[in-house]
C-alpha cells in the first residue's frame, strides 16, 4: 500500500540506531498495520506475524503489566487470548511485570525489563517476540533498543495506536482481532 | 462614512484611555467592520501617561502594537501637553499630513511652537471642554472618556452614535467582564460604586456622550 | 483499595518472577502489615544500591514498613541517594527536578483527590536534608502555608550524599564537609520547629534507632494527612560513607544522637489529637 | 455551582460548531479556550503580561469550569504542580511570560522526559537586564530543544484554537508530549480585536489517562514500580542506552505530532502566494505585520508571498524547504534581538544566502509594517 | 563470600537485627522464631552484628 524507502528490520543496527519515525516511517491509521516500515492490510501483517512464529525457532511472547495484572475489566479475556496465542504458537511467554530499571540485575531466564531488554533476549536467544500489554512508551524504548542490538524480529500487539519500531505493529488490538490472529495462525500451522 | 484610520488616544491614567478605545473598537466592530485596539504597555498608574490606540478598517486589521503613524490624535488632559504628561513628544509626533487632533481643554493650551508644528502638517484641531461637559451632564469627571468619545463621533463621520452608546451598555453591563489590565479592573469597580446602579451609571454616560456629541457637531457645522 | 493492580491474571500466575508472587502472597497489600512484622512479610522495597550500612536506606525500609495503606501511597522524592532504594519499592515513585517535591505533590494530591473523591490516596514527599531545607525549602514550607494534605519525611543524614558528602544546611555546626572546608559556619536549619510554625498538624523528630518509633510515627503523620492537614517526619539517617564512620557504627551514631542533639520529640495540634484518638480507638489497636 | 456543558470531540469544537464574533483581547481569549478544554486544575503565579488570563482563569474555578485552581509561590512551584496533577491523570493549564519562563525552564524538559500532555501559555515579553515587561520573544530560544511541542499564534484567534488544538494533539497516545503555545506579550495579550468563538455550553471530553503511553501515577493503573522521570541509574552501557531510547522516543513522538498538527491546525506552516520570488518568512506577531506590509508592496506593484510558521517544533524543515524552492529573498523578521527564527530557517535550507535575519525588532518596540517595506526594497536594490 | 552466620542457639528472636538491617526482605525470621540471613542479598555491614544484644551474629569469614 503505503511504500517507504526505510526498511524496519531485524537489527543489530548498531550503536544508537534512528528512531523509525524519524527516517519518516508514519504509524497507520485505523484498520491498517505497519510491515517493516510500510503501511499493509491487518490482514497481511496477521499473515506475516504467523510466518514469523510458525517459522521461530525460539518464539517469546512478553506480556506487559496491562495484560498481567487484573486491575481493569477485560483484562481476563484479554490475557486468556494471548496464553492461548502462546500455545497455538508454540511460543514461550517470559513477563515484564513492572517498569524499574532493577538492581542489581535481572534474571533473564524468568523476566524482560524495558530498560535492557536485550539480556533477555540474548540469554535466551529469542529470535521472534511479541509484545503486548506494555504501555506504548516503554515498548518503544524497549523497541528501540532490541533492534539496535539484536537481530530478534519484533512484534507489537498495540491496544492504541502502534509503534514504528517494531517490524510488524498491529494497532486497536482488541478480543476480537486477538481472536483473528489466533486463527490465522492455527491455519499457518496446519498448512 | 470615514474607513481605514488610526486613532491615538493620550490621557492620563485613570482617565478611561484604554476603556474609550475599547468602546469605540465594539461599535465599529458590531457596525460590521474591522477594528483593533490596544493599550500602551506600560506599568498601568493613575496618573501617569497612557495611551491607547484604535485601529479601524473595512478590511482585516493585522498591524498591533503602538500606532506611530496616526491620522488622529485625541488628547483626554491638557497636562499630556502643558506638562509634558507624555511619551510621545511632541504630542502629535507621527501624526499624518491632514491630520486631525482633538484636545480636551476649554481653552487654547498651545505654545506658538506647537501650533507651528500642526500647521506645517496642515492639521485640523479642536479643543473640546469634555471634562466640563462630563461634569456638567455625568456628575463626575470620570465621565471625560464618555465625551471625548461622544466629541469624536460628531466631528468625524466614524460609526453611528447610536452603535457608540449601545457598545457603552455592554461595557458597563457586567455581562462580560472587562479585562484590559488588573489595574482597569480595579477602576471599573471604583466608577460604578459612584453610582447606585449601572442602570444609572449607563443613563448618565449616555446623556454625557450624546451633549459631547451635539456640542461638536454644531462646531463642525459651523466652521 | 487498590489492590487489583497487584493481583495477577491466573492465565500469568505462575509465570510471575518469584519477588512478585511473594509480593502478592506475603505482601503488606491483602494483609495489613507493620515495623512489628518485620521480617515476617514480603517487604516492598528490593534489593538496593544503596551503601553498606546505609542509615537512609535503613530508614526509607522501616517508613516503608509502617504505612498505612502501601496500596494507595504515591511517593514523590528528588535526585538524590533516596532514589536509588525508593525506585525499587512497589509502589508509584516519582521524582522531577531538585527541591520541588512538595510542589509536585501539591498538584499531584490535589488532582487525585478530583480523580477519586471517595478514596484516601496518600501523598507522601520523602527526600534528603538538602532538597527539604536547602534547594527546596521554599516548597516545602509553602506546601505547609497551604495546608496540603501530604506528609513530607525528611531522611536527614546531615549531608549531601549522591553528589559526594558536601555541607547541607542540616549538617552538624563546625562540620568539615566538601564546600565547608574549614567547617560549617551556622547551626542545624531548624526545620522541625519550622513545621511547627508553618502549619502542619503533626510534626515527629525522631531517629533509626528507634525503629518502633518510627512505625508509630509515620502512621500517625499520614493518618492526619488524610484528613486534618500537612505532616512533617524528621528522620535521622547517619551517612557512613560520607560522615566517614563505619558501615557497623551507623546505629550507635544514630543512638549517640538521640541522646546528644537529636532527642525524639512529637508535636501534635489539638483537633490533629482529636482525629487521632478517635481513629486509633476505633481501630482498637493504637498500634504503635 | 453546576456548569452545564456538553462533551464534545476536538472536531466537533473545532471544526464543526458554529462560530460566533466576539472583540475580545488575547487574555480573555485565553479565558474562553480554558472555559471549553474540560481542564480539572489550574495553578497561577502573577507576572505581566500573563496576569490578567490567569485572573480570568480563576474566575472560570469560581464559577465552577475548573475543579482546582490556587496561587503558587513562584514559577517553578507552579509547573512543578502543574507536573504533579498532570501525573495524577488530569489536564491542567498554566501560563507564564519571560522571566516566568525562565524560572521554571528545568522543568519543561520534565515534562516532556515523562510524556505529559500539559499545555501552557507563553506571553513572550523580555527577559534581561533591563527589566522589561514589553513584547519580544527571545524566551522561545531557550525552549525549543525543552522537547515541547511549540506552536506561535499570530492573534487572539490562534492564540485561542491552539489551545484547543494543543489538548487535541498532546494527548493523543502516540504523541503525548506537553504544548507551549506561544504569543508575543501585549501584541495579543492585550489587543482587543475579533474572534470567532464556538458556543460556550460545549467542552472538549476530559482526557483519559487510560490510554496515556506512560501508566497514570494513581495507583490505579499498573505497574506499580514504574520510573517516570529519565533513569537515574549510575550503571553501565546498556542503562545510557536505556536513557538515549528513551530521549530518541520524545523527538520520534514530536515527530508523529505532525500529522495531528496537519489535520487539526491546517499544516505546520501556511503559504501564501508561493510562487512570487521575495518571500517574507515569520511566526507569530511578526506575521500579522508581515501581512501588513505585503498589502503595501503588492499595491506598489512589488510581489511577496508570506510563510507563516506556526509550529516552532516540531520544525517544518520540508514545508519550508518546498515552500521556499522558487524563493530568491527570504526575509525573516523577527520580535527578538537573537534571530532565532532565521536560525532555524537557515539551518533547514540549501543556498541559506537567500535568507535575511531582519528587521530585528526587540525591548518592546513595535515593527512597523514600514520596515519590513523597505527591508524588502533593500534586498531588491541589493541583488539587482 | 560475604555474610554474616547465625549461631542458632544463642538467638532469641528478639528481632533487633531485622530491625537494623539496611537491606530490606535479608534477615527474616523462621518459624522457630530464629533469624536466618539471605546471605547473596548481603553487602556485610555488619550493623545487625553489632545491634545483636545476644553476640549470636558474626561476620561469616569464610
Amino acid at each position: 500500500m503505503c511504500e517507504n524507502k526505510y526498511k524496519v528490520v531485524s537489527g543489530p543496527e548498531g550503536y544508537l540506531p534512528p528512531a523509525a519515525s524519524l527516517m519518516g516511517v508514519l504509524l497507520p491509521d485505523e484498520g491498517s498495520a505497519l510491515l517493516e516500515g510500510d503501511i499493509v492490510k491487518e490482514e497481511d501483517a496477521m499473515q506475516q506475524i504467523a510466518k514469523k512464529l510458525c517459522n521461530a525457532k525460539n518464539p517469546v511472547i512478553f506480556p506487559g503489566p496491562l495484560i498481567l495484572w487484573d486491575w481493569a475489566d477485560g483484562v481476563i479475556e484479554k490475557a486468556k487470548l494471548v496464553k492461548k496465542l502462546a500455545d497455538v504458537a508454540g511460543a514461550k511467554i517470559i513477563p515484564m511485570p513492572d517498569y524499574r530499571p532493577k538492581y542489581p540485575k535481572i534474571n533473564p531466564e524468568v523476566e524482560i525489563n524495558p530498560n535492557h531488554p536485550n539480556i533477555t533476549i540474548w540469554h535466551n536467544d529469542i529470535d521472534v517476540c511479541i509484545f503486548v500489554g506494555v504501555h506504548c512508551h516503554y515498548a518503544n524504548v524497549a523497541l528501540k533498543i532490541i533492534r539496535g542490538g539484536t537481530d530478534c524480529y519484533t512484534i507489537s500487539l498495540c491496544a492504541e495506536v502502534g509503534h514504528e519500531d517494531a517490524m510488524v505493529s498491529m494497532r486497536d488490538l482488541d478480543v476480537k482481532k486477538l481472536q483473528k490472529l489466533i486463527d490465522i495462525i492455527e491455519n499457518e500451522k496446519s498448512s | 462614512m470615514i474607513s481605514n484610520i488610526d486613532i491615538r488616544m493620550a490621557g492620563l491614567g485613570g482617565q478611561g484611555v484604554v476603556t474609550a478605545a475599547h468602546i469605540l473598537g465594539t461599535a465599529v466592530v458590531s457596525a460590521g467592520k474591522h477594528s483593533a485596539v490596544n493599550p500602551f504597555f506600560g506599568a498601568e498608574k493613575r496618573l501617569a501617561p497612557a495611551e491607547s490606540y484604535v485601529r479601524m478598517a473595512d478590511r482585516p486589521v493585522y498591524d498591533r502594537g503602538e500606532i506611530l503613524y496616526p491620522d488622529l490624535i485625541m488628547i483626554f488632559a491638557p497636562e499630556v501637553i502643558t506638562m509634558g504628561k507624555s511619551y510621545t513628544m511632541p504630542f502629535y509626533s507621527g501624526l499624518k499630513e491632514k491630520g486631525l487632533v482633538m484636545i480636551n481643554s476649554d481653552e487654547p493650551i498651545l505654545s506658538e511652537k506647537e501650533q507651528a508644528g500642526l500647521d506645517k502638517l496642515g492639521a485640523t484641531l479642536f479643543y473640546i471642554p469634555a471634562t466640563k461637559l462630563a461634569m456638567e451632564f455625568a456628575g463626575t469627571e470620570l465621565a471625560t472618556n464618555m465625551t471625548m468619545l461622544g466629541a469624536l463621533c460628531g466631528l468625524v463621520d466614524l460609526v453611528e452614535i447610536d452603535t457608540v452608546i449601545e457598545a457603552v451598555a455592554q461595557r458597563f453591563s457586567g455581562k462580560s467582564k472587562f479585562v484590559a489590565s488588573g489595574t482597569t479592573a480595579v477602576l471599573d469597580e471604583s466608577i460604578k460604586s459612584k453610582y447606585a446602579k449601572v442602570s444609572l451609571l449607563i443613563e448618565k454616560n449616555t446623556t454625557a456622550i450624546t451633549k459631547a456629541y451635539e456640542y461638536t457637531k454644531k462646531l463642525n457645522q459651523s466652521k | 483499595m487498590s489492590n487489583r493492580i497487584i493481583t495477577p491474571v491466573k492465565e500469568f500466575e505462575d509465570l510471575l518472577p518469584q519477588e512478585y508472587k511473594d509480593l502478592v502472597a506475603d505482601g503488606p497489600f491483602f494483609a495489613e502489615k507493620g515495623v512489628d512484622d518485620l521480617g515476617t512479610f514480603k517487604e516492598i522495597m528490593e534489593q538496593h544500591p544503596h551503601c553498606a550500612g546505609c542509615g537512609e536506606a535503613l530508614g526509607m525500609r522501616l517508613v516503608l514498613a509502617g504505612l498505612p495503606t502501601p496500596q494507595d501511597t504515591l511517593i514523590i522524592g528528588t535526585p538524590g541517594c533516596s532514589f536509588f532504594g525508593l525506585a525499587q519499592t512497589a509502589l508509584n515513585y516519582s521524582n522531577t527536578a531538585f527541591g520541588n517535591q512538595n510542589a509536585v505533590a501539591s498538584g499531584l494530591k490535589r488532582m487525585l483527590q478530583i480523580r477519586y473523591p471517595d478514596k484516601h490516596k496518600d501523598v507522601v514527599v520523602m527526600v534528603g536534608d538538602g532538597g527539604i531545607a536547602d534547594i527546596g525549602l521554599d516548597y516545602t514550607l509553602h506546601s505547609w502555608f497551604r495546608k496540603e494534605k501530604i506528609t513530607t519525611i525528611m531522611l536527614d543524614n546531615e549531608v549531601y550524599g549522591n553528589t559526594g558528602g558536601q555541607e547541607s544546611g542540616m549538617s552538624k555546626e563546625g562540620k568539615v564537609l566538601n564546600m565547608a572546608p574549614t567547617g560549617k559556619k551556622f547551626p542545624k536549619i531548624p526545620v522541625f520547629e519550622l513545621a511547627k510554625t508553618s502549619g502542619c498538624c503533626y510534626v515527629a523528630k525522631v531517629t533509626i534507632a528507634s525503629p518502633k518509633k518510627i512505625g508509630k510515627v509515620i502512621r500517625r503523620a499520614i493518618l492526619i494527612a488524610r484528613e486534618i492537614g500537612p505532616t512533617y517526619v524528621q528522620l535521622f539517617t547517619p551517612c557512613p560513607t560520607n560522615l566517614k564512620f563505619a558501615p557497623d557504627q551507623t546505629l550507635k551514631v544514630a543512638k549517640e544522637a538521640e541522646k546528644d542533639y537529636y532527642p525524639f520529640e512529637e508535636f501534635i495540634s489539638d483537633d490533629a489529637a482529636a482525629y487521632l484518638a478517635k481513629v486509633e480507638q476505633a481501630k482498637g489497636d493504637g498500634k504503635s | 455551582m453546576n456548569i452545564e456543558q456538553k462533551n464534545v470531540s476536538p472536531e466537533h469544537i473545532l471544526f464543526e460548531a458554529p462560530r460566533d464574533k466576539a472583540f475580545i483581547t488575547g487574555s480573555e481569549a485565553v479565558a474562553e479556550a480554558v472555559k471549553r478544554a474540560n481542564i480539572d486544575m489550574s495553578i497561577a503565579y502573577p507576572i505581566t503580561p500573563q496576569s490578567e488570563s490567569m485572573h480570568l482563569i480563576g474566575d472560570l474555578y469560581a464559577q465552577g469550569y475548573i475543579k482546582d485552581y490556587y496561587r503558587a509561590e513562584n514559577e517553578f512551584a507552579v509547573m512543578a504542580a502543574v507536573h504533579g496533577a498532570s501525573l495524577g491523570g488530569g489536564r491542567v493549564f498554566t501560563a507564564t511570560s519571560g522571566p516566568g519562563t525562565l524560572r521554571a525552564a528545568e522543568m519543561f524538559p520534565v515534562w516532556a522526559g515523562s510524556r505529559q500532555p500539559i499545555v501552557c501559555g507563553f506571553m513572550c515579553r523580555g527577559i534581561s537586564l533591563p527589566p522589561s515587561i514589553q513584547p519580544e520573544n527571545i524566551e522561545m530560544t531557550f525552549l525549543l530543544d525543552s522537547g515541547m511541542l511549540m506552536f506561535h499564534a499570530e492573534n487572539a484567534q490562534d492564540f485561542f484554537d491552539m489551545i484547543l488544538k494543543g489538548y487535541a494533539i498532546a494527548e493523543k497516545p502516540d504523541v503525548h508530549l506537553p504544548v507551549g503555545v506561544f504569543v508575543d506579550g501585549f501584541f495579543t495579550t492585550h489587543t482587543r480585536e475579533i474572534v470567532m468563538l464556538p458556543p460556550e455550553d460545549i467542552r472538549l471530553s476530559p482526557y483519559d489517562p487510560k490510554c496515556s503511553p506512560v501508566p497514570a501515577f494513581d495507583m490505579e493503573t499498573p505497574p506499580m514500580r514504574v520510573v517516570r522521570d529519565p533513569l537515574l541509574n549510575k550503571s553501565n552501557f546498556i542503562s545510557y542506552a536505556a536513557n538515549a531510547s528513551w530521549h530518541q522516543e520524545i523527538l520520534a513522538a514530536a515527530e508523529r505530532s505532525k500529522k495531528y498538527i496537519n489535520h487539526y491546525m491546517n499544516g505546520l506552516i501556511e503559504v501564501d502566494n508561493p510562487k512570487a520570488k521575495i518571500l517574507i518568512a515569520a511566526s507569530g506577531t511578526a506575521v500579522a505585520q508581515s501581512r501588513e506590509a505585503i498589502r503595501d508592496l503588492q499595491a506598489e506593484g512589488i510581489d511577496v508571498g508570506l510563510i507563516k510558521v506556526k509550529s516552532i517544533r516540531p520544525f517544518p524543515e520540508k514545508e519550508i524547504q518546498a515552500a521556499t524552492e522558487n524563493a530568491e529573498i527570504i526575509i525573516v523578521p523577527e520580535f527578538n534581538a537573537g534571530g532565532w527564527l532565521a536560525r532555524e530557517i537557515k539551518a533547514s535550507l540549501d543556498h541559506n544566502s537567500r535568507v535575511i535575519s531582519a528587521p530585528r525588532i526587540f525591548g518592546g518596540m513595535p515593527m512597523p509594517k514600514e520596515l519590513i517595506v523597505n527591508e524588502v526594497k533593500h534586498a531588491i536594490k541589493k541583488r539587482a | 563470600m560475604m555474610g554474616v552466620r547465625v549461631a542458632e542457639d544463642k538467638c532469641i528472636g528478639c528481632k533487633i537485627c531485622i530491625y537494623a538491617c539496611p537491606e530490606p526482605n535479608v534477615i527474616k525470621l523462621t518459624d522457630s522464631k530464629k533469624v536466618t540471613i539471605e546471605c547473596i542479598k548481603c553487602k556485610s555491614c555488619l550493623l545487625c552484628v553489632s545491634a545483636c544484644p545476644k553476640k549470636a551474629l558474626t561476620k561469616d569469614e569464610a
